[in-house]
This record gives C-alpha cells, structure tokens and sequence, in this order.
C-alpha cells in the first residue's frame, strides 16, 4: 500500500547525505514520523532484470554512459599501447623537437622521442595510478571510516582525530615532501605516497555514513538475530555503503591521476617513466614552449582531462544511484 | 537568447579587461634599456643574467656566504689576491702583483700598490692578513679550507707571508682565489658569519647600486685601480626565473650574457641573430664512468680497459647533450685546455673511441666468456648483471645512463638503470653499493683536486669508486711538495698516464660551461678562437669587454 | 565549554601531530642540506669541494647527535617561537621570508579562492534554478570538462599564449625588475599585470567544483518544503532562489572551502612555481628541494594553523549562517 | 460559482526511466468560501498531490495533464506564473506536513513572516511587526517567539507558525496537507481545534488533507475520500460518520472505536491497493472490497450522487437505484456493507492476570546526565516502574513521545542498563549482563519495531534475514534453516512462502514486510517480545491485520508480550494489563478494560478524549458477527510491480 506514494515523495525525503565533489555534509534528517515517510523504497523496480540495478541506473544517465564507452576506449588504448603506439616510447632515434608532420604526429620531445607513441604508453601510468592509488586510498578510508563509525567511543575518538589531521595537514605540499625524500622514484611510490595521504576525505564520509547506517532499525534488528560485530558491518552495513564506495573510489582515483600529474610535474617522479605527468614535465623543461612545439604541451594535458571527465562522468550516474534528485528527468 | 547575450558581453568584458591591463603595464616591461652614454667607448648598460638567491631573493653581499647573490662571489665587488684563468690555467696578477714560493710550506705575495676600497680608504697589507685571520677565527668562513693546512699569516710592507704546517703548494688556486675584505669595516662586525653586507666596501670594479627582489644593478666604481679597462657602466642582474623564461629572456636579447642551458642553442638562440648571438661550452669537469672496484668484474682493469672502448661518447652527446660537449680524455686532464700537462707520448690526448670489437676483443682475451644466448659471464660463469645508479632528475645524464645501457646490452651485459635521487646515489656510492656510476672529476687548475679521486686517503664521496693505489698516493704528495710549474708538470704527467693506463674509471664526456653571449652592445668575449678565460673568470672578462662600435642590426 | 576545551585539544594535538611529522619526514631519508647547497653552487658538472661543504656546515649550525636530543631541542625552540634560521637564505629567519612571502599568497590565492567561491556559488544557484536550462548544461557539462583540466596545464597554456606568443603579459614574478617597489598607480597595475595569469589559472578551474556542488546541493534545497512554501507564499522568484534556497545549500560549501584550503595549498605549490610567483607555495617547494628544514618545517606549520583557523572561521561563519550549528554548540 | 473547482483533473509523474505512474486521475470536486473540507485516503492514494496540484506545487517529474483547477473562475492551471504568484497567499495558503521542515531553518520566525507580508500587503514595517504579533497569539503562541528560529520551537508550535503564518494575509482558501501528523494526540487535538475556532471566526475555506479519517471526520463539514489516485466518496460529514456509501470509506470507519466501550472491535481491510502505472479499468477497489460483484471488477464506477452525497461505486449505485425505486429503505440510511474485524472479544482474554512470570522490573529508574555548558542537568526518564512480563499476556505500555517507554524497552533488552533497581529474567538479572551474556540472553528477548520499512536491510532477500536468528541461535545448518524460514513465512500468513523467501524488502508491502518482521522476532523462539509501536507506521486499513497476528501468536505461543503504544485503542485490544506513563512515571497501572473504562489519572482521561470518537452505525454494528476465528488474511500474491 505504500511505495507508490513513496516513489512521488522520494524526492522530498529521500535525501540524508548531500554528494559534492567529496565534500561531504550531512543534511539533518527529519526524523521519520509518518507511515508515508520512509526511505529504504527508492530501487522499487529492480526485480527480475538480467542486468543489475545498479548498472541499470548507471547507464541509463546519458553523462554515465558516454564516461563508460570512454573509459572502456582508455583502457584498450592502455592494453594495446604496444601495438596502437607507432614506434616505442623510449625511442630517442628522431630529431629533437619537430613539430607534428605525418611521421610524428604529434612531433617529437627534446630527446627525439615520438609524442603521440609517450601519450597512448602514457595511458597506462595513469590508469594504473588512478585504479591502484585511489584503490588504496578508499581501502585505507573504508576501514578507518567503517571501523570508527562503528566502534564509536574511544576508538572513534582516536581514528577522527587521525581523519581530522587528515583533513587539515595540506595533501599535496605533504605529497611533495614524501615524494622528494623517499628513496625510490616512480609511480609506485606515488601510488603510496598518494594512498596515504589521499583517504581522509573518504574516511570522514564513510564514518559519517555508518553513523547514519548503524542507527538504522534493521542493525539493531541484526544484533536481535544475534549477528557479529564483523557480520554486520561486512553483511548489513558494507553493501548499503556500495554506491557510495564506489563513488568516492572514483573521486579517490580522479584525485590520484591529478596529483600524480602534479607531483611528475613538479618533478619529484622519475623521468624515466612514460606518462603524462612527466610528459609535461618535460614539456616545461624540455623547451616545449622555446621551441613552439605546442602538441608536446598540449596533448598531455588533454588526454588527463579527458581521463578525469570520463570518471567524472560515470560519477555523475554513480552519484544518480545514491541520489535519485540527480537522475536525468 | 538573453543568456546568451549576457554570458557573451561577460566574457568580452573580461577579454577587454585583459588586454587593458596587458596593455598598459607593457610599456614599462621594456625594463633596463637605459640611454646609451656619450662617444667615451663605455658601454652603458650590460645585462649578466641572474643574480640567484632563490625564489625569494634577500640582500646578501657577504662575500663569504655561501647564500649570497652570485655577482658578489664572482669578483664584481670584492677581488682575490690573483685571478687565474681556469681555462689554460694561467695565473694574472690581481691585488696581488707577484707571488712566491720560497719553500714549499712558505708562500709569499707581493701587494699593488694604489689600491683604494671603494669608500676611499687605502687598500693594505693589514687588510689581507685580518681576511685570513678572519676566516680562521671563524672556520665557517673559510670556504676554502685554507685554515687546514695554514699556520700563520703575516704581513710585512705590501709583503704577505703564509707559512703553512706542511707543503702545501697545491693550496695555491685556494689562497688565491681568497676574497680580500677589508679591515676597517669587517672589524666592526660582530658576527661575521650572520652579517649580510648590504653596503658592501670592496676594491672591485662595480659597487651596488640598486636592489629589488626582481632587480640588482651595479654600477662602475670610478675609482678602481684599473678603471680605465672597465668600458661598462651598469651591469644588469635579475632574479632567477624558471627554466623556459630564462630561455626565452636569452632568446629575445634580454641578456648580454648569461650561463644556462638551452636545449637546441644553434636552432633556438644563435640562429635568431647569427651576426650578435653567440655560445661558447668550454669543457668543464670530466664526467666519467665509475665502477665499483670493491667487486668482481669491475676491479679488473681488464674490464674497464674494455668499457673505454665500449661506449659510444659521440651518440651520448649528440642526444643527450644536444652535441654541446666533447668526449673526455682518459687522462683525467681537461683538454684542449690542460694539453700542456699531458704527457707527449699519449696517443690521441688519451681520447678513446668507440669500438665494440675492441672492446670484446680485450673481454675475451682477458677471460671473460660468453653463454649461450650471447651474454658475456663473469670470472665466475655467471651473466654479468649490472646495477647502473642515476641522479634522479638529472635528465641528461639519465639519457646517457640509457645509452651505456644500451651500448652494454648490445654487447651482451644487463644493465639495469636506477634513478634513486642524488641523495641516495651519494650514499650509495660512499658505501660502495652499486656496479656502475657517473661522477664528475677534475676540470678546475689545482691538478691535486683534480686528481682527489684515486688518493686512498680521500673521502669515499671523492674517492668514489675506492681506488686504492700507493703510487697515486704518492704522487699527490709530490704535487704539494712541487713549488715550480715544472716540477709539477712532470708529477701530473705521471699521474695522468696512471689513469691512462690503470683505467680507475673511464671518463666519458666534458661536463659543458653554460655561456651564451651577445656582440650587440660588447665584444671581445672569450670564445673558443680567443679561450682568454673561462666565462665564469668574471674579472677577467670584464676587463677584455669593449663596445661594438660597428654593431650589426639584429635580425 | 567542553566543545571548546574539545577544540582546542583538537588543536594542539593536531600542530604537534604535524610538528612530529615535519621533524620525521626529511629524516627518514639520508641527505645534508649543506651539500645541497653546494651541489647547487658547483651545478651538476663540477666536483664538490669538501672544505666548502665543511664551511657551509659550519654556517648553517646544521644539527648532530641524537636525533631524539634533535627532537626535543626542535620542539623547545618552536615552544619559544624560534622557527629558526633559513639554509636557503642564511642568515635570514624563516620568519623574514614568510613574512615576505606569506603577503602574496594571500593576495593571490587568497583573493582568487574567494572570488572563485563567490562566483562558483552564485553561478551554481543559477544553474540549479535554472536546471535543465541551456545555461545549466553549459555548467554541468561544459564546465565539468574545463574542471578537469589539470592546473599546471592551464597555467602553462596561458603562460605560452600570453606570455610566450603573444607576449601581451609578462612570464612570470610578482612585480617588474624595474618597479621601485612603492605604493603608486603604477606599481599596483604593475602587481595586477603580474598577477592576472596565475590568477586566470586559479579562476578558470578554481570555481567549478562550487558551482557543482552548489548546483546538487541547491537542487535538493529547491524541492525541500521551505522553498516550496516560500514558492506558495507567492514571492519573488529571486527572494526564493537566493534567500530561502541557496541561503540553505551553501552551508556545506562554506564548510568544504575551508576544508579545501589545504588542497589551495597545493595548488599555490604548482601555479606559483609555474609563474615564479614570490610566494608561499614556491618558496616551499624550494625549501623541499634545497633540504631547508627550518623553512619547510616553518612554512607546513604556518599552513597547517592557516588551515585550522579556516577551520574555526568556517566553523563560526557556518554558525553565523546556521542557527542550528549555533546551538548545537553549547 | 464555488470558490475552488476541480474539474476532470489528472496528474502523471512521468520519467524517462519509469512507466508513467497515473497519481490523480479524473477528479471531480468543488469547494464553497468558508466551507472546512477534509480529503481523506491512504498512502498512495494521491491526495497530497492532489493538494500540489491546486497549488501548482507539484514537483517534477509530476505535472498536470489533464483537466482544470479554477479558483473563483480563474484557471489556474493555464495562468502566467506572475499572476498566479501575485494571488498566492492572498488568496490561497497552505501549510505542509508537520512543518518539520517547512520553515527556512535558517531564519528567524519573524523574517519569515515579515516577507511575505511586506510583500501582499500595504502595511509598515512596525505594523507587521504587531500584526505578526496577533497572529501568533491567534495560534496561543506568545508573541516573543518571533525572534526564535525554527529548530527552537516544539513540533507543534512550529505547526501552530506555520497556521498562522497561512492565515497571515486573511487567504479566502488554506490547504492543509497532514498537519497534525507526527504530533502527539494531546498536541494534535489541540491543534485541529485551534483551526477550526479560527476558521469558524475568521470564514475561510479549508481543504484539509489526511491519511486520519478520524480526525478529518470531527473537525470536517465534509469529506472527500480518494483511494488509488480516484474519488470515490464526497458526502457531508454527518452522513458519512451514520452511514458511508463507499466500501472503503466503510472499510476505513471500521478501524475506530471507541476503546472505553463495553465491547470494543475494529476492522481492517485485507488486501492492497493497486499498481499506478497501470490505470485500473474497472474499479480500482474490486480487488479488496468484501462487495463486490462481477460488474466491479468489468467497468468503473462514476462519482455520482446517492442518498445525500456522491460516491463511486456499482454496488451502493445499485442500492441506492433500488431504493429510489421501491423505497423500500430510508434514504439516509445509507448501503449495507460487510466487514472484517478484529474485536477485543476474538481475544480469549480472562480478566485475571494469570500465566507464568517471566520478567519481572522492580523500580527500574533511569536518569540521564546532560552537559549544557558547566551546568550538568539530569533528566529522569523512567523513574520507579515496576511490573511483570507473563507468558501468553500483553502487557501494553501506554505514552506520549518522552514518556519513557522506548528507555523501558531498550532496558529489558539490555542495550541500556538501569540507573537503579532490577530486572529479572527468571534468575538473571538482565541490567547486570554484558556482552555474551547479551547475546545469549537476546535469544529469549525480541524485538518487534516501529519501521517495517527501516527494519528489515534492503540489500538481503527474506530468507536471509530469516535464517540469520536461525542459524545463529538455533544452531541449525543453512538446510534446515531454509526449512524453518518456510515455517515461520506461513505462521505469519506469508503464503505461499516459496513467493516470499526470495524477495527483497522493498518488494512487499508495510503490512507483509511488519509481518516478515514478526517472522524475524519469532525466529529464535522467544520467550518473550517487545513491541514497539508496531501499527503507527501501517496505513489505518490494515492495522488491526497486524494487531490480530500479533494476539494470535501470543496466546498460541504462549509468549510474553511488551506492546508499547501511544493509542489507547490498540492497547485496549490487545492488551491484558496498561501502564499509562507520563514523565517517567507511571500513572496508572491495571487491568487493560479497568485503566479504559474507569481512569483515575487526569492524564489518562485527556488521552482518552483525544481520540476521535466516532459514532458507528446500529446497523453495521448488528450487520456481522464477531468471528473466533480471524478472518484468512488474503495475500495479495501479486507484489508491488510487475514488469
């Protein structure tokens, strides 16, 4: 007798958690007092498909789709770098910094090393970078997060004053400390370095989820059946916290690939790898602007952005699943 | 529609805006062209490139400072006793006429006379004698370390005697170079080591005229002792800017000279104004090829005998030194400027070549096998994996490290290239931790620095490849103990023909002195038809430059 | 009371997290600021002299022995508000340089930050009143892709047309090498010339994750009853867009743009090391690069209660704007 | 001409992703100046948006489609937004549900009405000031409150603003969608009477929306009632109350009674409503009406009068066509209509307090301590309660909103412990347990909650969350659990259980998914339940289904029961012993049909008058016969949607 209703009036009352670019608020909910409020209703229809609900809403958002197909081009380009990519990356065979002509479509670096070639490898670095350091950095946030929100008391005292600290030591000026004074150079270390200082965000939403969740009826309802702690936070807290994982694994992996770039550029990667970061990089002291060769600096920075807008895209119909004022009307 | 409309004026506002504000500060962007003077041949203004001090530039005129802006290290202000030139490595009398050993632990400097500091007072012996003194009191002074060897300074009419604990004749390039402060206003200064200078007393040829944290200008001292070779009236220096804006600012004449790096200079530079645009990259200190000698293969001189011939010096500064630098002698000497220590039998200045056949040849002669899929075994039958450790960031020697790579792997080693930052690689290579190594030696004219590196005694961060040999120790020895060229001449000869044969390690290219010169307001700069002096041999240069009186038009 | 005694703890607890971790970081890793200076002196093709290091050593007073002595003499010192002396510009204090330094930053970044929080929020309101608008796909698209253009690339990009190409705007630094540094039209217009790319780069990306979020935030606020009632009151559109509807959806913003000045210093490093620009960001960067310690260590705290007073301004302003945070307070 | 016509009006909420849902369809009705309308209907039945939709304040995707809405001749559904927004709250206002949310949080009371009156109106500032002032005396709020803002007033206060801010302009017409709900019934009561005083001085019209027939019924001159997005009754009050034409409008009466009766029974209406998406071509309440006949469920029914109102329905149609011509009844008298029920009497409920003790709660008290600055204040929320759990009785415990009574609960299931004295549970002293004792102990106590929609994750099928308790206290294998899920399915009337064990929550109604969580409380085969306010989040037609299972299990199974309620109705029914609580305290203690029928407390007597009292009909109260046995609750075997 009551979903219909509760599809028209989703809109008023659904909303608890407000989604902006990892920021991160909780809007007081009004408490709920009136058979016609509810809020667990909004996936009614998702019985009986093939496809799952998730995907479903995902690709129905047109913004979503378009980010999918071109993520799905990324990561081809970055299987098959070997074979789209004319000649080999590292190849320093060719005169120093020609301007884009047919052999070179997009000219050569100082060093004599084909552009376009350095730009599809370059795909990789940040595809990897962006998978395994915003991977690192949601796995870091999601059990600080979880673990503090859920444990409450003393425990979340301490992990809110590390998420806290998070917050306010600056990122990127402590990225660039680690990263100029650790041992070794390269995108692994990046990954860490961008992983460990890059979860607080996420953890902050995560705990501030699970204080929403765990006052939720049916976690008392799970200890009433007797449930673990580990139980219910893995079975009954962790799936409803899906799409919002995701989402903010997402904005996790957009954060990596941008200050992966940042942190080459500035110099404190290794230049001997090929990605875009360090592309630029050489670019800017390279003479890529001496010597007007301006695909060298332009190309990079494009393929970052279009790496980034694609993820964000799919943000746009991840945010849709947890967020339903935000699906395309 | 009416959105649209809005939007659009907004961003043609802001573009208006833009190009306003652009517009009006442009005029005053023209900078430092300051009314060229009368017909006296003096050249009003010459701009010098940067002045250092980092991002945030502070006044620093101290010449002891190893903080301070880089004109007042460089002689503008405050002259040594002798200016050599680091090129040929000939000595010029400066505030010093003459110079003597009388033995080897004693030397003795003969003052000019006339020399006035540029407040006026009289220039004297008592000054160079409370420099020296200074600098032992406060041994954070002493960048040259003379206090190590040094026992006493005294001063006797325009006579100054060193007397040091034990010979030291290779001190010589130190005491010379020595900045003379002077006694009446660095005596009144408390604590020297903290004292910035702002008004700075020097005999030099230019004072401090005028700074901002963008600009420092000097200007002529009318009253120095050899004015009448100073044909310039301001020099010019500006705060260091970015890589691709220095490039750019040489590029379109905003310096006279200056010391950068500049990928492509013929394309870039030179060929923007062929009739004034001008470079010169002297050879500067060897960087070579170090091996670690502490293990197996590479303390086989049969093995570095090999890697002379195994590596290609031509491919390595054509790509990754833009075909600025030469290749190196193994001689450990700097030529063609140091020819005259060589020792004359040594065939072709002691350059190798690359020749791969060659190079296996004296492999396999001298043991070493190769397997089956071609890789070349050590003396214990396993492959040869080589551990090659690069600056991280010092792209062109990263380049280079990739061309060894892949000259040693054509041959059949591994060689496996790490870019650990220089922090690392200084440690490493002081704990003998890795196979393979660049290192830059020599290139200065103490021949007893130059040839630091093989002296067992010496610091592992020297002597990085831990070379132990008493002969080498031995004939470092006889270099402080030789007062007369000479004598040293002959010392340095054995000792290059040591390196020659021994192949302690195996010098690869000439690490290049950045300069870049324009002919458009000066000329008679050192080049290479006139290697007078090394571009950094500010004093020097700066005595040679005359105004182009018949200056070509820029293109 | 308990919040503020809360607060406060928060608060020492957090500098002297940060104090440790600056002391840490740069000694975990072998390296001696005074051969860095001297490496930076020879340049890269030129042995380094041992007795310059050992003077330079002498110079900077560099410290020895224990490091746990290290630690403690650090900690005594900061407690006596001695952040020392810098090994970049010795003999000057950090202090003196971020005295200097600190002063464009704040002109800069600062100044751009909250034009671009401004303008980012006002366009978002617009865009979420205006939703399904040509406009509001203009800002959800077109501006989401311009958003992810990574800030060094812009700042370089402007920095080749303008500057390079063009030659319109001058490439770098915060005034002329000629400016007499005094206060006049034309040294303010001459501060402006040299502020408008670095500021440009910071205001073309800078504004967009506001208007996003203003946008989603005030899309929810527009369906809330509030704005429905005001709807039905029957007011002036632009009363219920701003006051009733964007009054509510800018709270958590105010609160992310002080959570987000640590990610402004981040990209202060960037743009002012791109435009040479004489503040902060650079200034650190070198200190990083040249093993400054005192410096670097000075200028991470500096940012650090920079960013924990944002924190508490935000805090108050948040409960300026929010009579219920007020409240929930004491 | 009327004040406010409705005519033909559709409304359709239409995404890209979801088959159109047809909310409002066909709607005919009129409102007259200075009448006070009630529109009644369950969730879903497009009331709400019905009232959006006069207003022009349906949010997307939802939109007129068809059909007009005039006020005083002007159309409003094709007027420019200027001028239908220059007639606002002058000539229309409204208020919203419970106001929890419906004033700007962020300003003050006075700002909120000082715009819209600066706005509409000619007067000073200093005169709306004062005006405002009047206005929330009108509401008996004192006029200091103005400089409050929102989240410092009480739930009903900030109703009582948001009246008075409704009438602040002197609207000729104010729409009130759910005010009172969510308010406790003291509060609500008060409120509703405050409305109708005002509106009787002051003349305008109203047209108050609720899902509470009860309240609507004694305040209301007449009453609408929708049911599935359709009108289906619209009778005067007086006639509705002694007769309703529409089954479900019967239905609906059925479930209220008077609690201090003698005898006392309500009903419910099994079965639920239809799926919009698809309009029903017949009528949309064939499916649960105990009347209906073929012709119900082959063509719709028109909203044409009969007797002295106008209702949609072929069976009242041909009654009333048959009475016109034989005139063989009395026109007021209305149609015969059948029932089901659940009554006091299908209970077997001795007077005596008999059956094992189970738990026993000797001066319980509890205080919290409360940091407000320096001051540490305490606040006693249950203070001295004692009382026994028996096995096979309810014990209900009745309260207002901080009355104590979730505090008693969360202490006999151990999640919060006493400030002093002790509850026993047989030899255990349960304020005493920690950790595995809890758990161990949690198998003999179970909870039933308030939310079924809230209670039961929606990321697990039922089966698991059947098997959890199962597996976890009966120590059965994933086998025998599954078989055991079956069982309980079908005490609770979930059949077959086959169709329900694979679904997700959200896939069932509240009524079946309360019921699953019954099932759940069930599971390790407690010894005793908690029942907190298990029907106050249920649509009324079905509360007594639930209320009716409850009853059974208990007195089958031999459980203690801990029924905690604010509505003296249910407890009355259920219960075998009340607690009144107030405060903390308990204020009346006693056999269920004692404390009812003959209060002692004047707190229990104004609870008591807070109930609307609903006179039913002699003739449907003759027209059935109490059952022992319950009526078969139909299952609906068609879930939500169906694509």
């Amino acid at each position: 007798m009551d979903t219909q209703d509760h599809n028209l009036k989703e809109p008023l009352e659904q909303e608890g958690l407000t989604v902006t670019q990892g920021v991160t608020t909780a809007v007081p909910e009004p408490p709920i007092l009136e058979p016609e409020d509810d809020d667990v209703v909004p996936q009614q229809a998702r019985a009986k498909r093939h496809v799952p609900e998730w995907f479903e809403v995902i690709w129905s958002n047109r913004k979503a789709r378009v980010g999918l197909i071109l993520l799905l081009f990324f990561i081809l380009v970055a299987i098959f770098a070997n074979v789209l990519a004319p000649y080999s990356p590292t190849d320093i065979s060719f005169g120093p910094s020609q301007m884009p002509d047919s052999q070179h479509w997009l000219g050569t670096t100082q060093a004599g090393q084909d552009v376009f070639s350095q730009l599809i490898y370059g795909t990789r670095t940040s595809l990897i970078v962006g998978a395994l350091g915003g991977g690192l950095a949601t796995i870091i946030a999601l059990v600080i997060g979880m673990v503090a929100g859920y444990m409450g008391g003393i425990v979340d005292e301490i992990l809110s004053f590390f998420i806290n600290l998070g917050l306010v030591v600056p990122a990127l000026p402590l990225m660039v400390t680690v990263a100029a004074y650790s041992p070794v150079k390269g995108p692994t270390i990046i990954i860490l370095v961008i992983g460990l200082t890059g979860w607080a965000w996420g953890a902050r939403f995560k705990r501030s989820q699970v204080l929403t969740l765990r006052v939720r009826d049916y976690i008392t309802s799970a200890q009433f059946a007797g449930d673990g702690t580990l139980r219910i936070v893995f079975r009954e807290i962790l799936p409803n916290m899906l799409s919002l994982t995701v989402l903010s694994y997402i904005s996790a992996a957009i954060g990596a690939i941008g200050a992966e770039a940042g942190l080459e550029f500035l110099g404190v990667g290794d230049p001997s790898t090929i990605s875009w970061g360090m592309m630029l990089y050489w670019a800017n002291n390279g003479g890529a602007m001496i010597t007007g060769q301006w695909a060298w600096l332009v190309a990079p920075g494009l393929a970052l952005a279009a790496i980034t807008s694609c993820l964000m895209l799919i943000n746009f119909g991840v945010d849709a699943l947890s967020n339903p004022q935000l699906r395309e009307e | 529609m009416d959105r649209q409309r809005r939007l659009f004026s907004l961003t043609s506002l802001l573009l208006l805006l833009l190009v306003i504000v652009s517009a009006c500060g442009n005029s005053q962007n023209q900078g430092n062209a300051k009314q060229p003077a009368g017909g006296n041949g003096m050249i009003e203004t010459l701009n010098g490139g940067a002045f250092g001090g980092g991002s945030n530039p502070q006044v620093n005129y101290n010449p002891f400072s190893a903080t301070a802006l880089i004109p007042i290290n460089a002689g503008y202000v405050y002259e040594p006793l002798m200016v050599e030139d680091t090129y040929s490595c000939h000595v010029n009398p400066w505030l010093a006429t003459d110079y003597k050993w009388q033995d080897a632990k004693t030397l003795v400097f003969t003052l000019r006379d006339g020399v006035k500091w540029n407040d006026g007072q009289a220039f004297s012996a008592d000054d160079v004698v409370f420099t020296m003194n200074l600098i032992h009191k406060f041994p954070a002074l002493d960048t040259n370390g003379l206090w190590t060897s040094l026992n006493t300074v005294t001063a006797q009419g325009n006579q100054v005697t060193l007397k040091f604990k034990t010979p030291s004749v290779a001190m010589f390039e130190k005491v010379i170079k020595q900045d003379i402060v002077s006694k009446h206003v660095w005596e009144k200064v408390s604590d020297p080591v903290k004292y910035t200078d702002e008004k700075p007393i020097g005999t030099g040829p230019f004072q401090v005229e005028s700074f901002n944290q963008e600009q420092l200008v000097l200007k002529r001292n009318p009253s120095y002792w050899q004015a009448d070779k100073i044909k310039v009236a301001h020099l010019v220096f500006s705060k260091e800017e970015v890589n691709q804006v220095e490039d750019l600012k040489l590029v379109r004449g905003g310096y006279d000279w200056n010391a950068i790096f500049m990928p492509d200079i013929q394309k870039a530079y030179v060929a923007r104004d062929p009739n004034n645009n001008h470079y010169w990259f002297p050879a500067g200190g060897e960087i070579s090829l170090g091996m670690n000698l502490t293990k197996a293969p590479y303390n086989d001189p049969e093995f570095r005998h090999a890697m002379a011939y195994a590596i290609n010096r031509d491919q390595i500064s054509q790509k990754a030194e833009f075909g600025y630098v030469k290749s190196a002698s193994q001689s450990g000497l700097s030529v063609p400027g140091q020819e005259s220590f060589l020792p004359s039998n040594m065939p072709n200045k002691g350059i190798f070549t690359y020749d791969q056949k060659q190079a296996l040849d004296i492999l396999t002669k001298a043991g070493y096998k190769k397997d089956s899929s071609g890789k070349i075994l050590g003396k214990d039958g396993k492959p040869i994996n080589i551990t090659f450790l690069v600056q991280n960031g010092w792209t062109d020697w990263i380049q280079a490290a990739q061309i060894v790579q892949s000259n040693l792997s054509a041959m059949g080693f591994t060689v496996n290239v790490q870019t650990p930052s220089p922090d690392i690689v200084e440690s490493q290579r002081a704990a003998a931790n890795y196979d393979m190594i660049f290192s830059v030696h020599g290139g200065s004219c103490s021949m007893y620095e130059n040839y630091e590196y093989l002296d067992s005694r010496s610091l592992p961060t020297v002597n990085y490849i831990h070379y132990k040999n008493p002969a080498a120790d031995k004939l470092r020895d006889q270099l402080q103990q030789a007062v007369t060229p000479d004598e040293q001449k002959k010392v340095v000869a054995q000792l290059a023909q040591l390196s020659y044969e021994q192949f302690p390690d195996v010098p690869l290219w000439y690490g290049a002195n950045w300069f870049e010169f324009s002919t458009r307001k000066a000329v008679g700069w050192p080049d290479s038809n006139n290697p007078y002096c090394k571009p950094a041999d500010t004093l020097l240069m700066l005595t040679h430059l005359r105004q182009n009186t018949n200056s070509q038009p820029g293109k | 009371m308990r919040y503020f005694i809360r607060r406060f703890l928060f608060f020492l607890l957090t500098l002297w997290t940060a104090v440790t971790l600056n002391f840490i970081i740069p000694r975990l890793e072998p390296g001696d600021p005074a051969e860095d200076i001297v490496r930076r002196l020879a340049g890269q093709n030129k042995p380094i002299d041992p007795a310059q290091l050992h003077a330079i050593r002498l110079m900077l007073g560099i410290p020895g022995g224990n490091i746990f002595q290290q630690y403690i003499d650090y900690l005594n010192l900061l407690f006596h508000g001695q952040f020392g002396v810098s090994y970049t510009y010795f003999p000057y204090p950090v202090t003196t340089l971020i005295g200097q330094s600190i002063m464009w930053t704040v002109g800069l970044v600062l100044t751009t930050n909250i034009i671009g929080f401004i303008a980012g929020n006002l366009l978002g309101a617009f865009a979420a009143w205006k939703r399904n608008s040509i406009f509001d796909s203009f800002v959800s698209v077109g501006l989401s892709f311009v958003g992810t253009l990574p800030y060094m690339w812009i700042a370089l990009v402007l920095l080749f047309i303008f500057a390079f190409q063009l030659q319109l705007l001058p490439m770098g630094g915060g005034f002329s090498e000629t400016s007499t540094r005094q206060m006049s039209w034309g040294y303010t217009l001459d501060i402006m010339q040299h502020a408008l790319l670095p500021a440009l780069s910071i205001l073309i990306t800078g504004p967009i994750g506001w208007i996003m979020g203003m946008r989603n935030n005030m899309v929810q606020t527009l369906r809330e009853d509030y704005t429905r009632l005001a709807i039905a009151k029957g007011l002036k559109p632009w009363k219920v867009a701003l006051l009733y509807s964007a009054r509510n959806a800018i709270l958590p913003n105010v609160t992310g743009f002080a959570m987000s000045l640590g990610g402004i210093m981040g990209g202060v490093v960037l743009v002012e090391s791109i435009f040479n620009y004489p503040g902060m960001g650079r200034l650190f960067f070198e200190a990083v690069g040249n093993r400054d310690y005192p410096l670097m260590q000075t200028i991470l705290l500096f940012t650090i209660v920079g960013m924990l007073l944002a924190n508490l301004l935000a805090d108050f302003v948040v409960g300026l704007l929010d009579p219920r945070v007020r409240k929930g307070k004491n | 001409m009327a004040l406010l016509e409705v005519e033909n009006l559709d409304v359709t909420y239409a995404t890209k992703q979801r088959p159109p849902l047809f909310a409002v369809r066909n709607v005919n009705f009129e409102l007259n100046a200075g009448e006070f309308v009630g529109l009644v209907g369950e969730s879903g039945s497009g009331k709400s948006t019905l009232g959006n939709a006069i207003l022009k304040l349906l949010l997307p995707p939802g939109r007129i489609t068809a059909g007009s809405v005039r006020f005083e001749g002007k159309e409003l559904t094709t007027l420019p937004d200027e001028e239908l927004r220059q007639m606002r709250w002058r000539d229309f206002s409204t208020v919203f549900q419970s106001s929890m949310n419906s004033l700007n949080p962020v300003t003050r009371i006075e700002a909120q009405f000082q715009d819209v009156m600066a706005e509409k109106s000619d007067l000073s500032n200093s005169q709306i000031h004062d005006r405002i002032g009047e206005l929330l005396q009108m509401v008996k709020i004192d006029p200091s409150f103005m400089r409050y803002y929102p989240h410092e007033l009480s739930g009903g206060m900030k109703q009582r603003v948001a009246l008075a801010l409704a009438l602040a302009l002197k609207p000729k017409l104010v729409i009130l969608d759910e005010p009172t709900t969510g308010l406790d019934v003291l509060v609500q009561k008060e409120i509703m009477h405050n409305l109708r005083t005002l509106q009787r001085e002051q003349g305008f019209a109203v047209l108050l929306i609720s899902h509470d027939l009860g309240t609507v019924l004694e305040v209301s001159d007449r009453v609408l009632v929708m049911y599935a997005g359709e009108m289906v009754e619209d009778a005067p009050t007086h006639g509705m109350l002694k007769h309703p034409i529409h089954p479900y409008t019967h239905g609906l009466l059925g479930s209220y009674a008077d609690p201090a009766a003698e005898e006392v029974e309500i009903s419910y209406i099994p079965g639920r409503p239809p799926d919009l998406t698809r309009v029903p071509k017949a009528c949309p309440y064939a499916p649960r009406c105990p009347e209906a006949i073929p012709l119900c469920r082959q063509a719709k029914p028109q909203l044409l009068p009969m007797w002295d109102g106008k209702a949609a329905c072929h069976v009242a149609q041909m009654q009333w066509n048959d009475e016109q011509h034989n005139h063989t009844r009395h026109s007021e008298e209305g149609p015969k209509l059948l029932d089901a029920a659940f009554s006091e009497a299908t209970s077997h409920k001795a007077m005596k307090l008999e059956g094992e003790e189970v738990l026993r709660v000797e001066n319980v008290s509890k205080t919290y301590q409360r940091r407000a600055g320096f001051k540490t204040t305490s606040m006693n929320a249950v203070n001295d309660v004692s009382f026994n759990l028996r096995s096979g009785k309810v014990t209900g415990l009745v309260g207002q909103s901080g009355s104590g009574k979730t505090t008693i609960a969360r202490m006999i299931t151990g999640t919060e412990y006493p400030t002093s004295g002790a509850i026993w549970f047989g030899e255990t002293r349960v304020d005493k347990l920690k950790g595995r004792g809890i758990h161990n102990y949690r198998k003999h106590v179970q909870y039933v909650f308030q939310d079924p929609f809230s209670a039961l994750n929606p990321v697990h099928t039922i089966q698991y969350l059947l098997m959890r308790p199962l597996m976890n206290y009966g120590k059965l294998n994933a086998a025998q659990a599954r078989q055991k899920v079956r069982e309980l399915l079908e005490t609770v009337g979930l059949t077959p259980a086959e169709q329900f064990e694979t679904k997700m929550a959200h896939q069932l109604s509240g009524g079946q998914r309360q019921r699953v969580v019954v099932a759940r409380a069930l599971a390790p085969d407690p010894d005793i339940i908690i029942a907190d306010e298990p029907i106050s989040m249920l649509d009324v037609s079905i509360r007594a289904e639930i209320l009716q299972l409850l009853d059974k299990l208990v007195r089958e199974r031999k459980i203690a029961m801990l029924y905690i309620t604010h509505d003296l109705l249910s407890a009355r029914l259920l219960s075998d012993e009340i607690l009144v609580l107030n405060q903390g305290h308990v204020v009346e203690q006693g056999a269920a049909k004692t404390v009812i029928r003959q209060p002692t407390n004047e707190y229990t007597q104004l609870l008591l008058e807070a109930i609307p009292r609903l006179e039913r009909p002699d003739h449907v109260r003759a027209s059935y016969v109490p059952t022992a046995e319950p009526t078969k609750v139909q299952v609906d075997a068609s879930p939500v949607s169906e694509e």
